[in-house]
């Protein structure tokens, strides 16, 4: 999950998320960093628009909350 | 026939009775805020006298010759005399210092289940039910199917395959289907003081006019507290009523302002916490590369 | 909906709702009164439990407000 | 929430929700007028569109509400 | 809400919701205080379970949450 | 969320959401204010739409009063 | 909302949630920290149990939001 939240922090930040920043972020929080991982999800994420989703994300609990 | 509409019969070639006659039936009407028409057609002498008591102490039963109930409404004059029109049939005064919607609420109430005879007009649809009839095989399904009704011998018995409207309201009554009611039991009818027209304080009412939906009313109510805390709540005008809604609703604000900013508050924490975690799975799911993401998030 | 609010006026203060008090209230609003209207709002009320349609209308007001 | 139907009636008839207005229909109600609470509605109500304050359903759960 | 949203902080802070305090609180933030409705806001709120209301809310994180 | 109510007050009044404004606030209320807290909340809600977030609540109530 | 993802990549990596942590993370991201927001992140979350809080989502929000 580091990983993907460190993609969302460089997102908040405006910097580019790229296989350094992402590094930087994951190592300045402990973590061990896999550097294949982190290539992946680069690369998965250049297709991706980042606030889109975590807008759907904000309306989604919604719908959780009825039950 | 009513025992005072004898007694006219017998009385009707003196004047001077009629005359006094006339006086009463007058003080009758001006006697009442509300003075109305209703038919009697149909009622039996007993019902009639049982209604009479139903109604003391909120209303009152007048009857008398149709001329002579119409020379009183138009003696007393004073708008009375719209009645006039509605004196036909067998009829009597109605007279009360009830509201008229009251009364006419009274009256449906008192209306009873009777028979409906050979020769009669149907006031309404006349069905016979689906259902067993408990009636054993016999010829008595040749007549049900005859009058009309979806019938046949099922189970040892004969049943009434589906509702089946076997007269349409204004139609007579055939001798053979008022038999088959009779066998059935079945009690078309709705017996009672018909209420024809009021007039009250000024106004002439129609049963159209008297039939309240209260339905509607509890509806409007309903609507009016609805309006009400609406606008108690949006122009923050707090009530006992509505303060409650006030405190919850700007407890809402905050915390909507609270999660948006991400203000960095004990209470918020857990809400933003979870924003957070939806927000991750949420990018999560748009990723293909299974290779990006941890084994929980995958898939 | 003037005659439904004297109603429900006459209600909260403890008033009886009856014709007299519902013309009052009406009359102070500066409402043309019609008689006939009072009359059958007084007949209507007289079948309904205003406590349990306020409760009601209290619990759903975003679906009451709709008419 | 009499003073609160009392503006919903003078708003239906027309007239001017002011004090005097206000406070002649309670009255006329029974009620025991407060003259500060007649204040604050027609203050409250100053600057508010008062149809569409109705036609809004009210944004607060509906559970919160007093007795 | 300005009036609302004092008593709420009145609440928090474990102060008593009364007339001065109310207007204390509004006349730090600047507001042009009326008197009548801190009176009336005073007197709604004497009979609210506070908490109640404001768990209400907190039970709807929902839509809430957006953004 | 005593913080966050001082911000909304002052959003209502028009009054600057800043640290001496919101400390006003808060002492007016007899908060024990931690001025790290105050910074935090300015620097929060520097921003954001406070208008809009208002209104996303509103959306709220039908969610939370299905439930 | 960086600063909440920075206490949770340090969640997820098991380091401690303080001022420190939190600050090297967010700087490695290339944000310029806010000193009183992370302190204020930290304080605020010393008694939250993350784990439970995503776990509990939709289930008691009104017991989770009631700290």
């Amino acid at each position: 999950m580091e990983y993907v939240y460190a993609a969302l922090i460089l997102n908040e930040s405006g910097e580019e998320i790229n296989e350094d920043n992402v590094t930087a972020v994951l190592e300045a929080a402990g973590v061990d960093v896999e550097e294949s991982r982190v290539k992946a999800l680069v690369a998965a994420l250049e297709d991706v628009d980042i606030e889109e989703a975590i807008d759907t994300a904000a309306a989604a609990p919604a719908a959780a909350a009825g039950g | 026939m009513s025992a005072e509409s004898e007694s006219v019969r017998k009385t009707e070639n003196l004047p001077q009775w009629k005359e006094e006659e006339v006086d009463e039936l007058v003080d009758f009407v001006e006697s009442y805020n509300s003075v109305g028409v209703v038919s009697v057609t149909g009622i039996p002498s007993r019902q009639l006298q049982a209604m009479r008591r139903d109604l003391h102490g909120s209303a009152a039963l007048r009857m008398s010759r149709n001329t002579l109930m119409t020379r009183a409404l138009e003696e007393v004059d004073s708008g009375f005399e719209e009645l006039v029109e509605h004196i036909s049939g067998q009829v009597a005064f109605v007279g009360t210092n009830d509201n008229p919607f009251a009364l006419f609420k009274k009256l449906e109430a008192s209306k009873t289940p009777a028979p409906i005879n050979a020769g009669e007009v149907a006031p309404n649809d006349v069905v016979i039910p689906e259902g067993d009839t408990g009636v054993d095989p016999g010829p008595f399904v040749g007549e049900l199917q005859q009058v009309g009704a979806s019938a046949r011998i099922m189970d040892g018995s004969i049943k009434v395959t589906e509702d089946s409207t076997v007269l349409e309201a204004g139609e007579e009554v055939s001798a053979q289907l008022a038999n088959v009611l009779n066998e059935l039991g079945i009690e078309p009818k709705e017996v009672g003081l018909d209420l024809r027209s009021v007039y009250s304080e000024g106004t002439l009412f129609d049963p159209e006019d008297l039939d309240i939906d209260v339905e509607e009313y509890e509806a409007d109510l309903k609507a009016g507290v609805a309006a009400a805390t609406n606008l108690s709540v949006n122009a923050v005008y707090p009530t006992s009523r509505t303060a409650g809604q006030l405190l919850s609703k700007g407890a809402m604000e905050a915390k909507s302002v609270g999660l948006q900013a991400a203000i960095e508050d004990e209470e918020l924490m857990p809400d933003l916490v979870r924003k957070a975690d939806s927000q991750l799975r949420a990018l999560a799911a748009l990723i293909d590369d299974e290779e990006a993401l941890p084994e929980e998030l995958r898939g």
